[in-house]
């Protein structure tokens, strides 16, 4: 389909594939973007770079048509469009995979495919055989193992993630837009992404690449765009950055050591201990133990039950069998009250799902689970609660314009350092986090680790779900592996190798 | 900005901002504007037995909104409030006539009421029926259950003066139902607005997920907003009671309409985590002084369904032009 | 005379008090005669009434009784029955193309009852007739008590003036809203008349919730099917009158109409129910109480003459 | 898609019985069939003219009004809106089609002039809805309530009676096909069948439920949210009209009572249906049983004679119970 659109459309595999120039869009309180030109050849991977809060999702929200833009001009071969909602962008071939997961959670993967045109056949009806034949051909040429059947919303959030993005081949593009599409893709999910967009390449397609991951910007990207505080640094190509420009760049300033290795936390008493944990879906006898001032890292492939062990120790979801203490007393199972009285707090993986009050304000968001400790008789001590937000605001370099601002309008980073302060606003003896750092720039990520580092010397229990290696071995003090809902592996952090560890996930 | 809940665009310091904040401006407005326009048609509509019946009327259904206020914005609704009222009012009045106390009867209507309620709360959080369709299933049991209970109204055989004076007494120049109106409002926008119950509730109409997550109980503070309004009901019943001087089990028809068109018409969202009792306060003013004018007015009273309802669209389309304008 | 073995009845609003006594005199007259009385309860749903009255044709009812909800919504019902052959006696209210109908003349019943006010009002109220009507213009039934009251009233007291047309909605409630904001508009009356108890009653409790004496005032309700009416005459000083109708007498008369009907006798086309107003104690008459209990007194009840013909029906309101 | 690849990949192969099992137990259809059997065959065992040719044909009769009324509101909540302006609706859309035959003789003009009103109405709340953004639920009670009280204004509170007496109108909630089949059920039906392959097949069907489903995404896949939802509203108006007509022709006239509290009855039966309020979710299959268990329910109780008060309580309770099940079914499997 691409080819001989592509073909038919000119051919030349170069060129300027949309060119924005002067855009400026402002929020009330926030200038998101201000004077910022970005230009995508035809046939390169051009990566957008920046902090949370740069300004990248709303710029690619004007190039979707999601957002109008206050000022600038935008041209797509030659002329000017207006792209004044998302059926003009997609018209005119862009296609975008968004930072949030934008599928239909009832509707079936081949469904969600084909969402934007359903393929109609004879007096108008839908085509279903050829949807699903279509989309089980398409996941085949791009090697994606999913059932077009399977209903979207059962799927795991990073195979919804490739979803969204096959979603964006099956139809005619000629710019394809990729807000953070790894932030919760497995390495080999990764590894398989790349390959797409190679062929898009080939294609002529434009590719708009956004991530916070360096690694991946010298491995795929041609060019590389940086904004900070919505204002255009730089563009160049990716053979003149090195790690530390980039950063720079994105920063204004440097970061030495990514991942402090503050060594030896010193080990307390046990904060942690479960024992024969099992659950109705996946976990299968799961003991542990973390003491106090520890880093115990959990690394697994996709669906190798993190997720529900995290949710599972803290109470949220019921349990069969087993026994969870926090600091030697029993938690009672799937009751999140006792669990965080008792110190024990997660910080989840699913923000939109289980994290934000969306309708609420950042400062309601982030004092909710220490509200108890803001109160004198259940009566709210205003001030000192907005003492203590406006304190962890600027300690995490949150942005936004107030405290009052919903939460929903910050990016989807200051998202995330919001709800990582209610747990640590709230002081607890274990903290579970998981995959903590998705969708964080490399300061907040240094920073968050810095924190978490900070805090296991201090004498908190961390356990810590991460699908990234660096982090995995940078943080952890022991890292214990999962596969199919059981613990196949537990590893010293001298003991730890990659090889090690993955084969232990794969067992 | 559109945050109009709690502390968003409040400005502090005016005594005005303490009260209200812009959201509750267009209400302010037509309330206003409605007052003016009916006195100077009809200079009774001020005037002192008037003021007072308008007064009684919001009380009863004020005291049920309060609960219902904070019911929606635990993101539940109750349609059972009407039916439920009736069967108080004869719970309360057949306990009075058979012991003589009226402390025994108000706790019976209570005990009642609040029962309903707690059926209704284990009803949508432990069996996880949808509330909408859960509280009409409440209603249509009550209903049929009044009249098992009683086939005709309750009289009165007890006589106790304490009794009529719930509905018909004064406090100085206050009816006694005012002044339990004014009292359950005050508690229940301080508790709302100042004590963490009150956030916790926001809180689980904004994100049950996220709200049990950081470790509240997001069931339980919803079976405590069921029981809230049920008690509510029960005083709200028994005012009735008294105001009828019998229990009645016809009364309460499409009180439920009444409270849920007030509390939605004060800015409440239905999916929860939006809302506050001064919107509600406002809410019920608007729809009883609009009842009210169009019979000193009299005017034909097929209008009290037609106005009420143009107004409460009108009203919501008012606030969403205002907000825009506020947002640029 | 052949007897049928089962009488099917669709009434319209079951749990309200004169219809539960209109059943009662339906089971009691049927007892007698041996004749089973199934009721199902359109609960003031006018599609639902006509969805029972096919269950009972279906069921295979001998002869079917119906109260309308609303007597212009029945007429293709009658239509249907004519065609099934199945025998049918109205109550309440006339029908295009009914055999038979059993009913009270409501404005009959508030025309005595507006009579009887208006010689009160001489007596005790200085001639002077100022009405606030707790009506219910939903229903023809109610809306011709209003007319024949005032009708009556006129008889009476040339002069006398409606004050306040009210919607009480037939509820307690209700009618106690509307009246408070009337007498707030208005206080100057000196009659209340209900439709109904309800009516009546929220009335006189929006009159006491004002803060007004009962000195100089006179409450008239309608219908005497419960206990509320006794305890108001008993311990109200302004609740004097009461226009009974008798629902047990119409059910009663119903089943032998409904007999008839059946064995294709001959009937009239509008078997008159009586009403009488009742004064002061007068209720003893017809009824005894004994607790929570009323027992009817047939005797007295079967002593009340009825009309051949009502001077007014819904008919005549069309005009 | 490249030609190569099109011939080599047919349709993925059947799922294992096990997972079809599953997925079937998933559908809220399947429990509400069972409580639907349940109840049937309860009372047809408690009473012995419940299960008869004639009493069944007539429940489905019944039951037509409420599922006609049933697919439009429930295709607005699928939209991810609510619509409860059709309990005075059915009762409004009479007096045109009464009043029109009347001066016409004409059932076609009648029936036009009915649907006009139907349309007006819809389009009324779907722009106030859907384009000035209202919420809906303020939007229909709005609609309700000033619907009802145009009707008491209008007829002064009385009925209109039909004075065309045209036969095809008397039919039409009257007659019966093969002299056993009500019409009104016969309609409802070919109405529910074509809405089901409406959104199930059609694209515009599967743009209610993505809007619904999530309005965001469904705007950034190049939907018109407003216009969708707009559309909604429009089916759910004209529905009520159809409905509001085959009522007026079993009432001979044009009530102004009719229909008060049906929109309690509607929205019930959807609920219960497993169509949810938040949007997205149900299917018109599941609204259509949700419809038939309640009907049967009033009208086997009514063959055991039971009193109203009880049949208000077990109706209550069933209601609560079936979706008790509903929710517990959902949660297990
Ligand atoms: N709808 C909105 N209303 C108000 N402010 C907004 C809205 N959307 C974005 N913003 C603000 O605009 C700025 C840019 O946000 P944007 O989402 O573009 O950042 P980003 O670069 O994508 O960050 P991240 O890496 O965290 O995703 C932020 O300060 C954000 O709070
Ligand atoms: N069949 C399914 N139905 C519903 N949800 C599922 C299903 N399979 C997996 N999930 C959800 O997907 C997620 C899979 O996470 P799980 O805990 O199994 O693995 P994980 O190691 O955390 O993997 P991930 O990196 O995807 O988070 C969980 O949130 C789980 O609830
Ligand atoms: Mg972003
Ligand atoms: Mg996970």
């Amino acid at each position: 389909m691409h080819a001989e659109l592509v073909q038919e459309r000119g051919g030349a595999h170069t060129g300027a594939a949309i060119e924005m120039h002067g855009i400026g869009k402002r929020f009330p309180g926030v200038i998101a973007l201000e004077e910022v030109d970005l230009v995508l050849a035809r046939g390169k991977v051009h990566a957008l770079m920046g902090e949370n809060g740069a300004g990248k999702s709303t710029l690619i929200k004007i190039m979707a048509g999601v957002y109008g833009r206050d000022a600038g001009s935008i041209n797509i071969g030659g002329r000017e469009v207006a792209l004044r909602n998302p059926r003009e962008a997609l018209a005119e071939g862009i296609k975008v995979v968004f930072q949030e997961i934008a599928l239909i959670s009832e509707f079936t993967v081949a469904e969600n495919i084909f969402l934007e045109r359903h393929p109609v056949g004879r007096a108008g009806s839908i085509d279903w055989k050829k949807i699903r034949a279509e989309s089980a051909a398409l996941f085949e040429r791009i090697g994606f193992d999913v059932d077009p059947a399977a209903r979207t919303g059962d799927l795991p959030v990073s195979q919804q993630q490739m979803v969204e993005i096959a979603r964006a081949l099956a139809h005619e593009a000629r710019i394809v837009v990729m807000d953070e599409p790894t932030s919760s893709l497995t390495p080999n999910e990764v590894a398989l992404l790349f390959k797409v967009i190679r062929r898009l390449t080939d294609l002529g397609i434009a590719v708009l690449y956004v991530t916070h991951k360096l690694d991946e910007v010298f491995e795929i990207a041609d060019t590389v765009t940086v904004l900070r505080d919505g204002r255009h640094i730089s563009t160049r190509p990716i053979g003149e950055h090195t790690h530390d420009t980039l950063i720079q760049d994105m920063i204004g300033r440097r970061i030495d050591n990514l991942f402090p290795r503050s060594r030896g936390h010193a080990k307390g008493d046990i904060a942690l201990s479960v024992k024969g944990v099992s659950t109705d879906a996946k976990l299968d006898d799961v003991s542990f133990e973390v003491r106090a001032g520890e880093v115990l890292g959990f690394f697994g492939l996709m669906g190798a039950g993190r997720t529900e062990l995290a949710k599972a120790i803290v109470g949220f979801d019921p349990i069969r069998a087993g026994t969870i203490e926090v600091a030697g007393r029993p938690l009672k199972p799937h009751d999140t009250r006792t669990g965080a009285g008792l110190g024990i707090g997660l910080l989840t993986e699913d923000r939109k799902g289980e994290g934000l009050m969306l309708e609420l304000s950042v400062q309601q968001n982030m004092s909710l689970a220490a509200l108890g400790a803001f109160s004198r008789a259940g009566f709210v001590d205003e001030t000192r609660e907005k003492a203590a937000v406006q304190g962890f605001v600027d300690r995490f370099r949150v942005r936004t314009p107030s405290l009052n601002q919903l939460i929903k309008n910050l990016s989807g980073g200051n998202q995330q350092k919001v709800l990582l302060a209610r747990w640590l606003m709230r002081g607890l003896k274990v903290i579970v986090v998981d995959e903590p750092t998705r969708g964080i720039d490399v300061g907040a990520k240094s920073e968050i680790f810095a924190l978490l580092d900070r805090l296991a010397n201090e004498g908190l229990a961390v356990v810590m779900m991460t699908s990234e290696m660096p982090e995995l071995l940078g943080l952890s003090d022991r890292i214990a592996v999962m596969a199919e809902g059981r613990i196949t592996a537990v590893f010293d952090r001298d003991a730890a190798t990659q090889e090690n560890i993955l084969n232990a996930a794969i067992a | 900005m559109t945050s109009e809940s709690l502390s968003s665009t409040r400005k502090p310091g005016t005594a005005f901002g303490l009260f209200a904040d812009r959201s509750q401006i267009v209400l302010i407005g037509i309330l206003a504007a409605l007052c003016i326009a009916i006195s100077l048609a009809a200079p009774q509509f001020y005037s002192e037995a008037n003021v007072i019946a308008i007064l009684r009327q919001c009380a009863l259904v004020l005291i049920v909104a309060a609960g219902m206020t904070m019911l929606l914005i635990c993101g539940e609704v109750d349609l059972s409030v009407g039916a439920s009222l009736a069967f108080v009012g004869c719970i309360g009045m057949d306990v009075i006539n058979r012991t003589g106390s009226l402390t025994l009867g108000v706790l019976a209507a209570l005990a009642f009421a609040g029962t309903v309620g707690l059926f209704n709360g284990i009803v949508a959080t432990r069996l996880r029926v949808n509330s909408l369709i859960g509280t009409i299933a409440t209603m249509m049991m009550l209903q049929g259950g009044v009249f098992l209970y009683t086939r005709e109204a309750v009289q009165n055989h007890h006589h106790l003066p304490s009794f009529t004076g719930l509905g018909a007494g004064y406090i100085g120049p206050l009816p006694i139902p005012v002044i339990i109106a004014a009292i359950v409002f005050v508690v229940a926008f301080v508790a709302l607005r100042y004590t963490t119950f009150g956030r916790y509730l926001y809180a689980v109409g904004a994100s049950e997920n996220a709200a049990r997550l950081s470790g509240l109980r997001a069931e339980r503070l919803k079976l405590i907003a069921f029981v809230v309004t049920g008690l509510l009901v029960g005083v709200a019943g028994m005012i009735l009671a008294s105001l009828m001087n019998a229990g009645q089990p016809t009364a309460g028809r499409g009180f439920e309409l009444t409270v849920i068109a007030a509390v939605i018409l004060g800015g409440t969202s239905l999916s929860g985590g939006r809302g506050t009792l001064i919107g509600t306060l406002l809410g019920v003013l608007v729809l009883k002084v609009i009842d009210n004018g169009i019979i000193i007015l009299r005017w034909n009273q097929d209008l009290q369904m037609v106005v009420p309802g143009i107004v409460i669209i009108l009203a919501t389309w008012l606030d969403i032009v205002r907000r825009r304008a506020d947002a640029r | 005379q052949n007897t049928p073995k089962k009488i099917g009845y669709v009434v319209n609003y079951a749990t309200h008090e004169w219809y539960q006594n209109v059943i009662k005199g339906m089971r009691d007259r049927g007892q007698q005669l041996g004749i089973e009385i199934e009721v199902k309860d359109a609960n003031l749903d006018v599609a639902k009434q006509v969805s029972f009255a096919e269950d009972f044709m279906a069921q295979g009812v001998d002869v079917l009784i119906i109260t309308p909800v609303n007597e212009e919504g029945v007429a293709p019902l009658i239509r249907r029955a004519k065609a099934d052959n199945m025998p049918l006696v109205l109550e309440g209210n006339p029908v295009k193309g009914m055999t038979t109908m059993v009913a009270i003349c409501d404005y009959d019943t508030g025309y005595h009852a507006g009579v009887a006010a208006g010689k009160y009002a001489k007596e005790h109220l200085g001639g002077t007739a100022k009405v606030m009507n707790v009506g219910l213009p939903l229903l023809s039934a109610t809306v011709l008590r209003s007319q024949g009251f005032m009708d009556g009233i006129k008889t009476e007291i040339a002069d006398a003036t409606m004050v306040h047309d009210l919607d009480g909605g037939g509820n307690p409630d209700r009618a106690l809203e509307v009246s408070s904001a009337a007498l707030a508009q208005n206080a100057d009356i000196n009659i209340i008349y209900g439709i109904n108890d309800n009516s009546s009653l929220g009335g006189l409790q929006a009159w006491k919730a004002a803060g007004k004496s009962q000195d100089g005032l006179l409450v008239v309700g309608t219908g005497g099917e419960g206990l509320a009416f006794i305890n108001a005459m008993q311990n109200e000083p302004s609740y004097k009158i009461e226009a009974a109708m008798f629902p047990e007498k119409v059910g009663f008369t119903a089943v032998d109409a409904a007999v008839k009907v059946f064995n294709g006798e001959e009937v009239p086309e509008h078997i008159v129910s009586p009403t009488a107003p009742m004064l002061g104690e007068d209720w003893k008459k017809f009824y005894s109480v004994e607790g929570t209990t009323r027992s009817v007194n047939w005797d007295g009840i079967n002593g009340v003459q009825a009309p051949d013909k009502c001077m007014k029906t819904a008919a005549d309101l069309k005009q | 898609m490249p030609q190569s690849l099109d011939a080599a990949h047919p349709v993925p192969p059947p799922a294992p019985a096990a997972a079809m099992l599953k997925a079937l137990f998933r559908r809220s259809e399947i429990p509400l069939l069972i409580s639907l059997l349940v109840v049937i065959a309860f009372f047809s065992i408690a009473s012995d003219t419940f299960l008869t040719t004639r009493n069944i044909a007539n429940v489905l009769g019944q039951s037509a009004l409420a599922m006609t009324a049933g697919i439009g509101v429930a295709i607005v909540f699928i939209s991810g809106e609510v619509d409860v302006s059709v309990g005075s609706l059915v009762a409004a859309v009479a007096i045109p089609l009464i009043v029109v035959m009347n001066a016409t003789e004409s059932l076609f003009l009648g029936i036009a002039a009915a649907l006009a009103l139907g349309l007006v109405v819809g389009a009324v709340n779907g722009y106030l809805s859907a384009y000035l953004g209202i919420n809906s639920l303020i939007v229909t009670l709005g609609t309700l309530f000033i619907l009802r009280g145009g009707v008491y204004l209008y007829t002064g509170q009385t009925a209109i009676p039909d004075e065309a007496m045209l036969e095809s109108f008397f039919q039409i909630g009257n007659g019966r096909l093969l002299g056993l089949l009500p019409y009104p059920a016969l309609i409802a039906f070919v109405l529910l069948l074509a809405f089901a392959y409406v959104m199930r097949h059609r694209p515009f069907g599967r743009q209610v439920y993505a809007v619904g489903g999530n309005p965001e995404v469904a705007r950034l896949a190049g939907y018109s949210v407003k216009r969708v939802k707009f559309a909604c509203f429009i089916i759910s108006g004209l529905l009520a009209t159809v409905a509001g007509i085959m009522l007026a022709s079993r009432l001979g006239s044009a009530v102004h009572v009719a229909g008060l509290g049906f929109e309690f009855q509607v929205v019930a039966a959807v609920v219960l249906g497993g169509v949810s309020l938040s949007g997205g979710i149900g299917s018109l299959f599941g609204m259509a049983l949700g419809v038939l268990i309640l009907s049967f329910l009033s009208n086997g109780l009514g063959m055991l004679a039971l009193a109203t008060e009880w049949q208000l309580v077990v109706t209550g309770g069933i209601i609560i119970a079936a979706v008790a099940f509903d929710e517990f079914k959902r949660r297990r499997i």
